[in-house]
């Protein structure tokens, strides 16, 4: 770190008129950790591989979870970054911030850390990247002194996240932002120490547009939904038709189930065969909304494609309510069942979506004591082969 | 890394774990727990034997679950708990115990 | 026994102290928003409106930089400000005429305001090698050099519908690379070298036989030790083998690169979600600016552009006009290796005689 | 060493002597064809036209049928008749003014026309108790109480569009099963009985291992013979085994019995080809009648009928208006049996939030 | 056979308006193979079982197939049905026959079996429905006396057959007729002494709409289609819409690429996007027909369930010119490719179609030297597991 | 079924198949020809003795692209053929050289 910092490769990361990391970085270049960051970095890109070991296990005390443990290969080269782990902070819903708030984290990681952070990490994690094994004590005390707390890693409870829902968007069926605060402060034991199969990842979005992708990157998707009918302002859609929108071409033909009919200005759905896949309601916001019978529903399983390729999540619950006066109750239940079947039948590292694949909804549902519902389907068996249960013994005879 | 015990050097990973799995013993052990800051009661070792003697059957470290599963069945209901783990090992029996059981560092799931 | 007397498990601060008093107002009664220019949004509720502008971030970023962020939050948006799921920064304003500086500011200060509609947002993406041992290539330089050639379609709302782009350093994919309009995936091509002289003291044998997907690990023994050996023909070079045992590093600076995929999408509106498909199988790592990807992403962003219809994400898109149609509009080279040969292979063969010529 | 002075090798006869003149003449060079009333057919050449009418046939039949037919053909045909792909009777007239008086003829003996475009034709189906060793059930048996009811459907033309049924006695599925829009299928409920005293006589073992689907045999000692042990929660009763091993029997008269499954269709017409869902996993072998199997294929047929759009098969009706409603209007069960659990299982299950409620 | 025939339960299927097959059978019950064929049957109808052995292996000389053996468990009461074989006939193209030559085969069936037929089987072949060994030969005799031949069975290729096509049908897109002759006499070895690794089906359909359902029943489908554009009569278009026929609801909006307009009186169709599924020409027969550009897509591999599911075969060859001129060469050449193929790779009882599943359509393209191509698949893999077979070596940097 | 041979009663199925095929020997291989009308010659032997050296390893009557391919590699070219098997045994290789050989009946596909 003594050398000058020289990075002719990454200094063509500084053109072009997207914001530049690089410049970024360099502009804290005068702490070390971030020189010679920069300079394992310049090293990757000259030689095209990664100069970090594998793995790392350091934490904090009381916490199995919250650190991502990281040592450079080539500490002799760059001595900054010989340690440089990732501390995972626990957002908060939605991720919503007050510059108060905000700065008063970064005073905190400017001094105990690198001053370097990914906003946010994919699961939703604050991640602060970059610092020392004995640093990590005190950013913990000072984290929580400010009332912040880590997040997940290894087999455990992930960070929940949830969409923006109810706190600005119109088509937030139930409350999101609630519901993942709940989730997340029941389950701390959980979230902190793991004791799992595998990491367990719960995504909230508020509507079928799911805007935290919840049903690719999750096991638990829980979906804000409606029953019953779409609620239409007829006229609003006659000052979308007198404004010359196209309804035709972009709501009706687009609609899944050709649900949708126009008469004149008025606009019909026929609710019984709507699916509720929101893009009517996407198109024309401010003359169509959810119904008023809310709730979510509730899908398990998506995920990455280690090992046996990428999973969707499988719808298990088409609707629950989700009622906060309750204390949201029915989730809780609902979710204690899945983990209970899991951890008792589930092997190491098997995701709880390739554990559903592995054996079969059938024997699932049963597991978690939820009837089967063709809704949880695209079709019945296309294969006779059928496990019949029951049949006449000689003596019923 | 490495560190000094009784005249013979040990080597260790960057997170403290040792080497050659082979070289462990009981003072290793014990000297490990001291540098996490853990005193090793009869409770710890109850921890680090089940661990070992599992390791040395399946060639893998037991999943927490079973950890505890078998803990409870062995030693009682009140040990079989991540809870008690925690009380015994603060860092975790992933980070901790296995360390100082002489077990391959915990990979993957992070 | 070690006595813990600290604060744990008290989770995250309720995210009530985060919101802007319009929005605690309105909360859950917003009637409909409206997009006022490219990145600026107005929500209407009951008793006011909020109006949000959204800019661009690199996701890795400073602490200087977000404390430019908290800077103007506190200048122009009462002290609010939230990420969204693709790691933009939303200001959120009670006064609307806070906009204008506020976007103005933010360009004197190289943050473009946009990702809207039918725009490319963020790219959502991983470490590389600014942090993971497993990174086949960089994931932040890969979404810079991306970006910047695709500016014009943040700033601006001329695609057909939103289109979205993820980048993975590895086949872990931690991201949306696998639901993505384009996605960008970082991939060795080579199996995992084994370190014989080290694997039996790192790794647990039978975790790291289970871990592969094809059954290419096997148990063996090397001077009197357990180790593994892989069938390198079954080796399909996941790297799920790696990642439980260190002793099988895959990185290979002559052999990693980069694929290309495409038609992805999350949200159920029209049709279900859609997995990503191979567009283009591998393209060589080139930092500092991976010409053959940005060409290559650029190309099918202006196909599509050119091509799709109002409302049509890419996977739509290419749905209406088949496969073969997309390789010959994109000019993109069919190849054995686009022909699925993992488990559910036998799904993706034609069934039919539906085809065009 | 024995010499063969036969014929053999001959192959089948030339298909030209059996063309009727005007359809020789036309081969290849019609125009277009027209439907003239339930039944019959006309199709337009270049140089005239030739006249079809189409005979229900039980497919069993005997010589005296068809020489019945051959006689009827030979007074109104010119002698030329030929079957369809589904087993009717099709008699070529030159003469347009034959048409009436062989329909009334057929009509006299018992024979309906009929089976074009959007009716119901005849029943495609295997041996069942008449010949088979494998069957659950009887085919022909179950086709004359099905089309008995399903009657008016074959003469008239009042269908959505054309509705394809057939019968298969076992898994094995000698027919049109696993593609038709509704299929019935006997099957057994029970695992194999091995008869150990024979089994080492009359079955290879590693064969009989190798028929499992579900790998529930394995080969035991029993009495120091080699024979085989079937794992009976693995065995969902196929009967694969048994068709290479006549010593594991299924049949069960207690257990065995009939399913009834739906939507399925081969031409690639609109959709690409489709597989039979399951519908109802079990109904009892009540022969001579049936009464369960007909009274459920009828309401499958009525409902269709009363609900389905023009041009629209079973399954794409059923691709319409969702398979929860099919239940619902149907009124069968939906039952934890509907759930695919075999190899490709997890491509049924529903993977977004898209559904009816 | 010498009691009386009692059949209660076979009577009350004489009632009902379908013909009936027992009505039939019994107006041969003279004939004692009939009589206690009944009798057999009446008592399965009772004890809801069937009567007959396993298997049977019987055949003609020189034959590996073409017989069917069967044989009654309970000789003792029925002795008429205690031989019970089938012979498979197989049957001219496209089912045609002349009441002269039906006659013919029905004098030699009546004299030396049962007098009781399938017409046909499901294979195609005019299946002659119960004699004794020792009929065998003779039958054999007197059938190729009269230019007949025996159909396939076990592990050979199967009787081929086809539908109508361009006998009596205007969307024939070859000469299905033709072909069909064409291969069952060039094959005539492979058809009658197995030697395949299972059954090897072929089904030829003249166009798209599959009228002898080849996709779904035949291990090589051969689907007549053209290549360029459908061809259209403009004035017929307008008698359609002048009789009022709803071409805008039966025909655009059905046609599964949407590629179909109508000005006024005139039908457009984008046959760029046109996937030849037929529909329009179906219900347009006057107006429309299929291009001029002619000849087969061929798929390979559909199947019945047993073993690994069901399955409808994999488009392999998208387009192939059907050259009766040049011998039908085209098709004979790839048809043998892959016959070797299979037979070198194929495993016992493993059907093409389960082997294409089990090798990979990669591995069986280049197995049997035909391109891959986009269509042939419905998607490009969704899964990152590709193995790369190019890669540079250390030397070549 | 059954036929007497030296004394011997042999039990056979209804197409002639041995039902005890422990009982084989080559008395019982001639007889069961004879009456196939199949006299035994060398080359009828080698057939024979093939398909029970074959069975006898892998309990599986061999497949007969497998049986052609072994006479060809064993006995040469122009006994490696269908055609070949055929002239031997003109009812073919499974009804014939099969029952002959003692081997269990083929099922399956017909
Ligand atoms: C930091 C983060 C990427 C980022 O830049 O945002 C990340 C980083 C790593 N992930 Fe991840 N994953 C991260 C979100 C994801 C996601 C996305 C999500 O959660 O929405 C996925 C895909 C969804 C899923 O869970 O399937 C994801 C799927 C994986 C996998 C594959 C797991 C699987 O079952 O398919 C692994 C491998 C493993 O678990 O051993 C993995 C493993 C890893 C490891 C721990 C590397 C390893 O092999 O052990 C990475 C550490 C990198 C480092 O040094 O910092 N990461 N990982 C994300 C967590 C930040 C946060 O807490 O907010
Ligand atoms: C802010 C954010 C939620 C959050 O809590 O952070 C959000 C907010 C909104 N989304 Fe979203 N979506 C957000 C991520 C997503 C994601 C997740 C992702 O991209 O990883 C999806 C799924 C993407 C996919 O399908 O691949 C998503 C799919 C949608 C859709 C469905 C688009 C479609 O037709 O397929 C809509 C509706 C639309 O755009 O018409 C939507 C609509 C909206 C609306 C209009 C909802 C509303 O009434 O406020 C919001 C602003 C519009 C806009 O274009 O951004 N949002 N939205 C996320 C912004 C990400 C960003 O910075 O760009
Ligand atoms: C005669 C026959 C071919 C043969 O060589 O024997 C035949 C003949 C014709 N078929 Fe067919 N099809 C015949 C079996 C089939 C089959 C196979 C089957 O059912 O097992 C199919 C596939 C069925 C399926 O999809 O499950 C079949 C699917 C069609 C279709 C497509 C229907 C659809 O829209 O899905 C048409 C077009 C139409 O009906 O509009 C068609 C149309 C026709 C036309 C109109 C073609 C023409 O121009 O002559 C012929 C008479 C109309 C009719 O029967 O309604 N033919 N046709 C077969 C009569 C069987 C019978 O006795 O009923
Ligand atoms: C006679 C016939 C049924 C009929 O009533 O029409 C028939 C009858 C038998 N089939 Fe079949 N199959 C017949 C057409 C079919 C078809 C339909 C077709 O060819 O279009 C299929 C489904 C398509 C397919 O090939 O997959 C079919 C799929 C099977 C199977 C399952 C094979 C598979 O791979 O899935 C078996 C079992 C086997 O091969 O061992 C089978 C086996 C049998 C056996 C030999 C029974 C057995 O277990 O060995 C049946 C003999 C019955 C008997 O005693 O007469 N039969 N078989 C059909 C042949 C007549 C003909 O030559 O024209
Ligand atoms: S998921 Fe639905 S409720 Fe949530 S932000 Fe997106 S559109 Fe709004
Ligand atoms: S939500 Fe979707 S399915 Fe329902 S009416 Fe609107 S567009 Fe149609
Ligand atoms: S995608 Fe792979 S390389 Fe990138 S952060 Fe995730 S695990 Fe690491
Ligand atoms: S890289 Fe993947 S496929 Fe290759 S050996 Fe490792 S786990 Fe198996
Ligand atoms: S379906 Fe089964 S029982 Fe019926 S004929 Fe075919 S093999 Fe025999
Ligand atoms: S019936 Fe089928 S599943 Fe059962 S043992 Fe036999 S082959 Fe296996
Ligand atoms: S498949 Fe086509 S060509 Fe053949 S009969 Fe049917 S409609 Fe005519
Ligand atoms: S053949 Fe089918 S795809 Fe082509 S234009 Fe006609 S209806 Fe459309």
């Amino acid at each position: 770190m003594s050398d000058e910092l020289k990075t002719p490769l990454l200094d063509e990361l500084e053109k072009g008129p997207w914001p530049s990391f690089i410049t970024d970085l360099k502009s804290m270049a005068d702490r070390p950790m971030v020189k010679d960051l920069l300079g394992q970095l310049e090293k990757s890109y000259r030689d095209k591989r990664g100069y970090w070991k594998h793995g790392g296990l350091v934490g904090i005390m009381g916490y199995g979870g919250g650190v991502i443990g990281r040592y450079s290969a080539i500490p002799e080269d760059f001595p900054g970054v010989s340690h440089f782990h990732t501390v995972r902070v626990n957002q908060p819903s939605g991720w919503f911030y007050t510059s108060e708030a905000l700065n008063e984290i970064m005073d905190i990681w400017d001094e105990h850390g690198s001053g370097l952070t990914n906003m946010h990490g994919s699961t939703g994690d604050m991640v602060l990247l970059g610092t020392t094994t004995q640093e990590l004590e005190p950013i913990f005390r000072e984290l929580t002194a400010k009332d912040w707390d880590l997040g997940g890693s290894g087999s455990d409870l992930r960070t929940p996240s949830c969409c923006i829902g109810p706190a600005r968007c119109e088509n937030a069926c139930y409350d999101t932002l609630a519901l993942t605060y709940n989730i997340t402060h029941k389950y701390q034991d959980e979230l902190h120490r793991p004791m799992f199969n595998y990491k367990y990842k719960i995504k909230m979005s508020g509507c079928p547009n799911d805007c935290t992708a919840a049903m690719a990157r999750s096991d638990m998707a829980i979906i804000g939904i409606w029953k019953d009918d779409i609620q239409i302002d007829q006229s609003a859609i006659a000052e979308y038709v007198d404004a010359g929108f196209n309804i035709q071409e972009y709501v009706i033909e687009k609609c899944p189930t050709k649900c949708i009919t126009l008469e004149g200005k008025e606009l019909k759905i026929d609710d019984s065969d709507c699916v509720k896949c929101v893009h009517c309601i996407n198109v024309l916001p401010k003359a169509l909304s959810p119904g008023k019978e809310r709730g979510a529903a509730i899908a398990l399983g998506g995920k990455a494609p280690i090992v046996d390729g990428a999973l969707f999540a499988t719808l298990i619950v088409p609707f629950i309510e989700i009622d906060e006066e309750n204390g949201f109750e029915e989730v809780h239940d609902l979710l204690e069942r899945i983990w209970e079947f899991w951890d008792e039948h589930g092997m190491n590292r098997e995701r709880i979506g390739e554990f559903i694949e592995r054996v079969t909804l059938k024997t699932f549902l049963e597991g978690i004591g939820v009837e089967p519902m063709p809704q949880q389907i695209t079709q019945p068996r296309d294969n006779p082969y059928i496990f019949y249960e029951e049949y006449f013994e000689e003596e019923t005879e | 890394m490495s560190f000094e015990l009784n005249g013979k050097s040990y080597e260790t990973d960057d997170d403290g774990y040792l080497i050659n799995l082979e070289e462990w013993n009981e003072d290793v052990a014990r000297y490990i727990a001291q540098q996490e800051g853990v005193e090793m009661t009869d409770a710890h070792w109850e921890v680090v034997n089940f661990l070992r003697d599992y390791y040395s059957e399946y060639k893998i470290a037991p999943m927490i679950k079973i950890l505890i599963k078998e803990m409870k069945k062995m030693f009682g209901p009140e040990k079989g708990s991540n809870a008690y783990l925690y009380q015994l090992y603060p860092a975790g029996p992933a980070l901790q115990a296995c360390k100082i059981a002489g077990l391959p560092k915990p990979t993957g799931c992070v | 026994m070690a006595t813990i007397e600290r604060r744990t498990d008290i989770g995250p601060p309720h995210y009530d102290k985060f919101l802007h008093p319009i929005i605690k107002e309105n909360y859950g009664k917003w009637k409909y928003h409206d997009t006022l220019r490219a990145g600026v949004l107005v929500h209407v509720g009951e008793t006011g409106s909020i109006y949000t502008v959204r800019a661009a971030s690199p996701r890795l970023i400073s602490t200087n930089f977000i404390r430019l962020m908290t800077g103007l939050a506190t200048k122009y948006a009462d002290g609010y400000l939230r990420f969204t799921s693709r790691n933009n920064v939303e200001f959120l304003l009670g006064n609307k005429d806070n906009i204008d500086p506020l976007i103005k500011e933010l360009s004197d200060n190289g943050v473009p305001v946009g990702g809207l509609n039918n725009s490319i947002s963020n790219v959502v993406h991983t470490q590389g090698w600014v942090h993971c041992h497993s990174a086949a290539t960089d994931a932040s330089g890969l979404v810079k050099v991306v970006m910047d050639e695709l500016y014009e379609y943040f700033v601006e709302m001329k695609l057909p519908h939103k289109l979205r782009i993820a980048v993975a350093c590895c086949l872990n994919m931690c991201g949306a690379v696998h639901a993505s309009d384009i996605a960008i995936l970082g991939l060795h091509r080579t199996p995992p070298r084994i370190d014989h002289s080290t694997l039996p003291n790192l790794c647990e044998i039978p975790t790291t036989v289970a871990s592969c997907p094809n059954n290419a690990i096997r148990p063996t023994s090397i001077e009197g030790k357990t180790t593994v050996k892989v069938d390198e023909d079954k080796c399909m070079y996941c790297g799920n083998c790696f990642t439980v045992c260190p002793a099988m590093p895959l990185a290979d600076p002559l052999n990693d690169g980069v694929s290309i995929w495409v038609g992805g999408k999350i949200s159920n509106a029209r049709t279900e979600p859609m997995f990503t498909k191979l567009a283009i199988p591998f393209l060589p790592n080139n930092p500092p600016r991976w010409p053959e990807v940005t060409e290559a992403v650029k190309n099918i962003v202006e196909v599509y552009a050119k091509n799709a219809k109002p409302y049509e994400r890419v996977g739509e898109w290419i749905n209406r006009i088949g496969w073969p149609k997309f390789f010959d509009l994109t000019g993109i080279e069919f190849t054995k290796y686009h022909l699925d040969d993992f488990r559910y292979a036998g799904t993706t063969y034609r069934r039919s005689t539906q085809n065009r010529y």
